[in-house]
């Protein structure tokens, strides 16, 4: 009685349309990657190295969705707090797997802290805590310069001449983690149909995603999960609805931390003053293209997404050089697709959300309509 | 004692720490060997470049679609306007005058198509603003590179085809309005009339819309929509007017930005246009539902005066240029607080 | 069945007021392990607070406590909360679901209490690490849907059951708790149809049998006489009637909850509604309004007339209005004067000449933030293009300030609004006050036809006078047709020529204003009395 | 011993977790830091005793690839942590040839150490073929700004 009626066709565009997402990018991929004329096998490297560089900063966006918070723009926060980690090991010549365990042992007070108050904060703007995430990814980065630029060297020690300006205090605009590269994807690399395959990043990954599956089965967990449902009910229900949203935000601003530190050991060099603002929207945008929505996410759509997302990105400058003569054509595209994909995810949530509204209506409608035809 | 209370209340914390501070660089400006006059004719001309783009922020308050973060959009139909003058072969003042007219037709059908999406995403309308200003800024960027532009002043010299990252307005409309009825006192003190006359006459325009019968309804809509709908008005539609407004003032905003700047930026120029404009009416006192013409004129000389001032003063101050850091955080913490605090309609 | 012995719960000397107005006084009962007691009355009756009180919710301390003792096995208590009584074994099942729809029957039922095994990780995260035991969450929403004896499965997720279902899993969830010792069930069957109900009657048969005490409040008399021990009627905040539910019958019951008999307010005027010609005819009108669904209502409503709608709450009768208007989604068809009127227009609606006021002051009456002469004004306007200076031919409508002020003062004026000027936010006013800019918005309209919604809520009693005058008197004035919406019969009772009953989104019955009122009782609760003046419509 | 109560329990091995971290900070701060030996083929006099360079010496840092130092040659290894084998092939003055390996640690705070093969191979005392070594701090080591080395997503603003 209160399943509304559909024909065939209006069941296939819901289903269609649940998945237009991810469909149009295979749809754009499947365009692309014949025009780049690149080779399956270029393809595939690039698409191993992607995964084990970005899927760990995405899954850190998981912890927040269940909680209905939404996509954490402020994860930003997460790599500021790795990045300056990395920053103190790269002074202190801490090198290798070493060094990165230590950097995220100091990124962790540093994300915890940015974390629980950005929780704080979004609890005060209950119903916009995407934009709200967004500026303070903003605000805390002008506080990050702050201390990175003047604070470092001059109150904070770094003795290191390769990191400090010449000017004698503030970092470098890029740092050299030379020390760092790859130390992790080199511990056990294997050639697998000719791709190179780095075991051990991919084992870490694995280890993430057990423990969000594991996280998925705690207290916490459900707690989380009834909260993104319904805050009232959870409250209602004796549920510490505040506290629950702000540790959510906390494990993703830590676990977003590690993922920054994951991602740089692979590129092996920081721009310290560009990386992380720019990785929060790669990383949704991957995520949105997995086909997630900003209220439901899970493992499956990252890696989906990681896939689709840096395909896309991998082909289309030189799809736009084949196909009409300008590599930078491509290069715009696939900024356009990025932003794009997001305002779609965005929007379809929203028209989804009112269209449930109505829905009560149309059953009502429906009501009446099957009582006239009994009678 | 409780009226001051009350008047520190209505006017907000934040606002007046970022008043006395940019009464403070004033005062210590002098002390430190920078001249208040020049520092003043700056703010003033900066003023009225931004003026416009703050006003933009007006309508859209006003009809409860919240700050407009999707003005990139505006921009973009400014640019279109701006280049096509250029394109048609129009040279000074009367470029100005064209540009006005092109860029209002893609000013409507933007703000319409924009509006129309606005209205069905009721209550998440800043965040898709947002991405709607990038991704339009992004699709631009390919159509640079593809719109037939012929104009040698604007094309790649290299390839004649494709336009330029940043075209100079010289010859064609820089200046115009800045130099109308100019009035330069001493050495360091101008004033440009004309450009403050124009942006006095578009809040005219504004503020006389609003005591409109339909601007009436545009306020109601914003502070009471449910109220707004009980007397029969159309929300959607008012909406849309007012995102239309919204993006041609946004679009005129940036044609004087332009004269005055000397410079026309596409590709990623119009990126991050919003969020100073964002941020300046918020400082002038205006919330996410309420914003007035005062809130334009305070805010864009508060924050426009702490951009030109803090560099200046604090260079000679500390030797070290933190202006920028202090932009961001200013910025950004005055649009965080006002999202932060509940709106102040009892809904 | 009564035990001897102590009782579970005894309330003793109960008084309740808010800022002066009583609201509940010298209420006293007992009830015992095992028995289940219905509690009934009118809306405003005193139920809801009198439950409010008992839980210790926070609306109760805000407003200055109770006067009163409420014993739990003979042991004083005074809550603090609601997780208080709670921990006390006392259940409530409120009328709206809390209930999450992702989350399956088990998870429902065991919120917040789920079972869980100890890991490792909560020694130092603490023990929200532990996960949870789905095994056992199955188990125990297993026997507390088997106490309940009713069919459910604990694995289905709520956003897909019926929602007698759904009712099940909320009492499921109570009854779960370990000790649970009184439950009170609001208005548990006014969403299950007929045979839903009976397996909840059953159902609660049997938890008092396990010696689980019941308190059931209910609209649905019929239902109270059947599973109940005892009957408790309250009016006007008092307990009326506390006697045993074997032999007792419907009209009995609705004439205590109505309470005064005819001639106790002042009769009906002379004036024959159905010897006037029809002005506005509704058709099976459906109105999509949470909490106040209107399923199928037909009415017509005759000229110069002031037509009452009354019924319990959640009913319909709000929907009405308010789907006329266009407010919420409605189908079906209304004529005025002759001419079919669009649904889901507002703008159609106005335009027609009908006016409405909200019960809704705060989120549709007004605007809150805006000063009084824009409230008063604005509907006016922006309808009938009034208070407008035009320029250029009528291209430029400018607000014309003086007009919009003359007008505002007149109805400040008129109806005794109290308010430092014009310019005063609205805000700013009393409740009474608010209700009277409302008015005075509408009056603006010069409707043919005035819509008004429970114009006396939440304002005081001298305020409540005021505003019926005022209505009566634009009534005999300017011979407005008005259709008052109200949950106070007394209220309809004083002002109306007939009064319309809905129930279940339907309309009951019509009486005049001056029929027995045990009859408007019975209408109330779905019944048609016997031998009753006027046949029920729909 | 009265039992504690889970709050105490908690805190206690919350306290505890916090130390482990700590300690495994500390610990990964000692084995990751990164050193630079110096390896040096110079004839070295110590107090009257002279070792005489090698015409040609092969060295090799823990797994590291082999140096091949010819007189007065010197070399650099990069290294991380404390503890390290050094191997030296080496051909003696019968042209036998030898494989030496030592272990040796660097010492703490030390970024920089100089290692004397001679003198290493001549069985001088560890304290003389390994010396700590400063780098001239007069000349800051020329760190040119390299370019930037980023994955293809550095293509929007991020200020504005």
């Amino acid at each position: 009685m209160n399943v509304l009626k559909e024909t065939r066709g209006e069941k296939f565009f819901r289903v269609l349309e649940k998945n237009a997402v991810p469909i149009l990018f295979l749809a754009i991929c499947a365009i692309g990657i014949p025009f780049s004329g690149y080779s399956l096998n270029y393809l595939g490297q690039e698409v191993i190295t992607r995964i084990s560089r970005n899927s760990f900063l995405i899954i850190a966006l998981l912890v927040p969705i269940m909680a209905g918070m939404g996509l954490n723009f402020g994860m930003t926060l997460g790599a500021m707090a790795g990045q300056i980690g990395l920053i103190f090991i790269t002074d202190w010549g801490i090198g290798g797997i070493p060094g990165m365990v230590l950097a995220m042992i100091l990124s962790t007070p540093i994300s915890a802290f940015l974390g629980w108050m950005c929780g704080k904060i979004l609890n005060m703007a209950k119903g916009r805590e995407m934009v709200t995430s967004y500026i303070i990814g903003f605000f805390i980065n002008g506080l990050y310069q702050l201390i990175v630029l003047y604070g470092m060297g001059a109150v904070i020690p770094i003795k290191s001449p390769a990191l400090i300006l010449p000017r004698g205090y503030g970092i470098r605009n890029t740092v050299n983690l030379i020390s760092l590269r790859k130390s992790l994807d080199n511990i056990w690399a294997i050639k697998v149909f000719g791709l190179s395959v780095p075991v051990m990043t991919l084992i870490v990954i694995a280890l993430l995603c057990v423990f969000i599956v594991w996280f998925r089965k705690t207290k916490l967990g459900q707690d989380m999960r009834a909260v993104g449902q319904d805050m009232e009910v959870a409250r209602a229900a004796g549920i510490k609805v505040e506290h629950t949203r702000i540790v959510s935000i906390v494990i993703s601003t830590i676990l977003a931390g590690y993922g920054m530190i994951l991602y740089l050991q692979n590129i092996g060099t920081l721009n310290t003053y560009n990386s992380h603002m720019q990785i929060g929207m790669f990383s949704i945008a991957a995520l949105l293209v997995g086909g997630a929505t900003v209220n439901r996410a899970g493992i499956g759509n990252v890696f989906l997404g990681v896939t689709l997302f840096h395909l896309m990105f991998i082909v289309s400058p030189m799809a736009g050089k084949n196909l009409i003569g300008q590599a930078q054509l491509g290069e715009y595209f696939r900024v356009f697709v990025s932003y794009g994909v997001i305002t779609i995810a965005l929007v379809l949530y929203e028209v989804r959300k009112r269209r449930d509204k109505a829905r009560v209506g149309r059953l009502l409608a429906q009501d009446q309509t099957d009582v006239k035809e009994v009678k | 004692m409780i009226r001051v209370r009350q008047l520190i209340k209505s006017f907000g914390w934040p606002r007046i720490i970022i008043a006395l501070f940019l009464l403070s660089l004033f005062i210590i400006a002098p002390m430190v060997g920078v001249k208040v006059s020049s520092s003043l004719s700056d703010t003033i001309a900066r003023f009225g470049m931004n003026g416009i783009m703050v006003l933009a922020m007006v309508p859209m308050v006003h009809s409860g679609c919240g700050l407009n973060f999707g003005l990139p959009l505006g921009i973009i139909a400014g640019l279109l306007g701006g280049t096509l003058s250029i394109q048609f072969g129009f040279l000074g003042g009367s470029s100005f005058i064209m540009a006005v007219l092109l860029t209002t037709p893609f000013a409507v059908l933007f703000g319409f198509g924009y509006g129309k999406l606005l209205n069905k995403v009721k209550g998440g309308e800043m965040m898709i603003a947002t991405y709607v200003g990038f991704s339009s800024v992004a699709f631009m960027c390919m159509m640079w590179l593809l719109l037939p532009y012929t104009s040698p002043t604007m094309v790649w010299g290299y390839t004649g085809s494709g336009l330029r990252t940043t075209i100079s307005t010289e010859g064609f409309y820089l200046h115009v309005l800045n130099d109308f009825l100019k009035v330069q006192i001493g050495e360091n003190f101008s004033f440009p009339t004309g450009m403050m006359l124009f942006f006095a006459l578009m809040a005219f325009i504004v503020w006389a819309f609003l005591h409109t019968k339909t601007g009436t309804a545009m306020t109601a809509v914003g502070s009471n929509p449910v109220f707004a709908r009980a007397s029969g008005i159309n929300i959607d539609r008012t909406r849309t007017l007012s995102v239309i407004m919204s993006t041609w003032l946004g679009a005129i905003g940036i044609l004087v930005y332009q004269q005055s700047f000397g410079f026309i930026q596409l590709y990623m120029g119009p990126f991050y246009m919003a969020l100073p404009a964002v941020s300046a009416i918020l400082i002038g006192g205006a919330s996410v539902n309420k914003a007035t013409i005062t809130n334009v004129v305070v805010g864009t000389f508060l924050f426009q005066g702490i951009l030109t001032m803090t560099p200046s003063v604090m260079n000679s101050l500390i030797h070290t240029d933190m202006s920028e850091v202090i932009r961001i955080v200013v910025s950004n913490g005055m649009i965080l607080y006002a999202l932060t605090r509940k709106s102040e309609a009892t809904r | 069945m009564k035990q001897p012995g102590a009782p579970l719960l005894e309330m003793r000397n109960i008084s309740k007021d808010f800022f002066g107005n009583q609201v509940l006084a010298d209420v006293n009962f007992t009830l015992s392990s095992g028995e289940i007691l219905g509690l009934v009355g009118e809306n405003g009756a005193g139920k809801t607070t009198l439950m409010k009180i008992l839980f210790g919710m926070d609306i109760i301390h805000q407003t200055g406590g109770y006067g009163g003792e409420i014993f739990l096995h003979g042991k004083a208590v005074r809550y603090q909360s609601s997780f208080e009584a709670l921990a006390d074994g006392i259940g409530m099942v409120h009328q709206e679901f809390s209930l999450l729809p992702d989350f399956s029957a088990a998870e429902n039922i065991l919120l917040n209490r789920e079972p869980k095994k100890s890991s490792p990780v909560s020694e130092v995260f603490g023990d929200r690490m532990d996960t949870i035991d789905r095994k056992s969450m199955q188990q125990k929403a297993r026997t507390a849907i088997k106490k309940l004896g009713v069919e459910l499965d604990p694995a289905m997720l709520v956003g897909q059951m019926p929602v007698g279902h759904k009712q099940f899993t909320e009492i499921a969830r109570e009854i779960s708790k370990d000790h649970i010792k009184l439950l009170v069930l609001d208005e548990p069957t006014a969403v299950l149809t007929e045979r839903e109900a009976d397996i909840l009657l059953s159902a609660m048969r049997k938890l008092a049998e396990e010696g689980i005490a019941i308190i059931f409040i209910s609209h649905r008399l019929q239902e109270v006489i059947d599973v109940c021990d005892t009957v408790l009627v309250m009016r006007d905040g008092r307990i009326i009637k506390d006697v045993p539910a074997a032999g007792l019958t419907i009209p009995q019951i609705a004439r205590w909850m109505v309470g005064r008999e005819v001639g106790e307010h002042p009769g009906r005027r002379a004036f024959n509604p159905e010897a006037q010609p029809v002005i506005l005819s509704m058709k099976n009108l459906w109105v999509d309004m949470p909490g106040e669904t209107v399923r199928d209502v037909t009415l017509d409503v005759h000229q110069g007339e002031i037509l009452g709608v009354g019924g319990l709450a959640g009913q319909g009768k709000l929907g009405i209005p308010n789907g006329a208007m266009g407010l919420f989604p409605a189908g079906g068809t209304i004529t005025f004067k002759g001419n079919a009127i669009p649904l889901n227009q507002p703008r159609r609606f106005l335009d027609a000449g009908m006016a409405f006021v909200s019960e809704d002051r705060r989120g549709v009456g007004l605007l809150l933030d805006e000063s009084l002469d824009w409230n008063i004004s604005f509907t006016a306007m922006q309808v009938q293009e009034r208070f407008l200076k035009k320029y250029l031919k009528g291209a430029i409508k400018w607000r014309d300030e003086k007009q919009i002020q003359a007008i505002a003062k007149k109805y400040i004026d008129a109806l005794e609004i109290r308010c430092t000027s014009f310019r005063q936010k609205a805000k700013e006013l009393s409740g009474g006050n608010q209700q009277k800019v409302c008015l005075a918005k509408a009056f603006a309209v010069e409707p043919g036809l005035l819509f008004v919604s429970e114009p006396t809520r939440g304002i005081d009693i001298g305020a409540k006078g005021l505003v019926l005058q005022a209505l009566r008197d634009y009534n005999s004035k300017s011979g407005t047709t008005i259709v008052m919406v109200s949950s106070e019969l007394e209220e309809l009772r004083a002002i109306c020529d007939r009064i319309a009953i809905v129930a279940d989104g339907r309309i009951s019955g019509i009486l005049p204003s001056d029929a027995e009122s045990a009859d408007f009782g019975l209408l109330m609760v779905g019944k048609q009395p016997d031998g009753s003046t006027e046949g029920g419509q729909g | 011993m009265a039992r504690l109560s889970p709050s105490h329990r908690r805190h206690l091995f919350q306290l505890a977790a916090i130390v482990l971290i700590l300690l495994l900070g500390v610990l990964m701060f000692f084995i990751g830091r990164q050193h630079t030996i110096l390896l040096d083929n110079k004839t070295l006099e110590f107090e009257g005793k002279s070792y005489q360079a090698f015409s040609i010496v092969e060295v090799a840092v823990d797994r590291q690839e082999r140096l091949e130092l010819a007189a007065r040659d010197r070399d650099k290894a990069d290294v991380l942590g404390q503890r390290h084998v050094l191997s030296v092939w080496y051909t003696d003055k019968a042209f036998q040839e030898h494989e030496l390996k030592v272990k040796f640690s660097v010492p703490v705070g030390q970024d920089m150490v100089l290692v004397s093969l001679p003198a290493l191979v001549g069985g001088a005392p560890e304290s003389v073929w390994l010396q700590p070594y400063f780098p001239p701090t007069a000349v800051a080591p020329p760190v040119s700004e390299e370019p930037v080395v980023v994955d293809d997503l550095g293509v929007i603003p991020v200020s504005f």
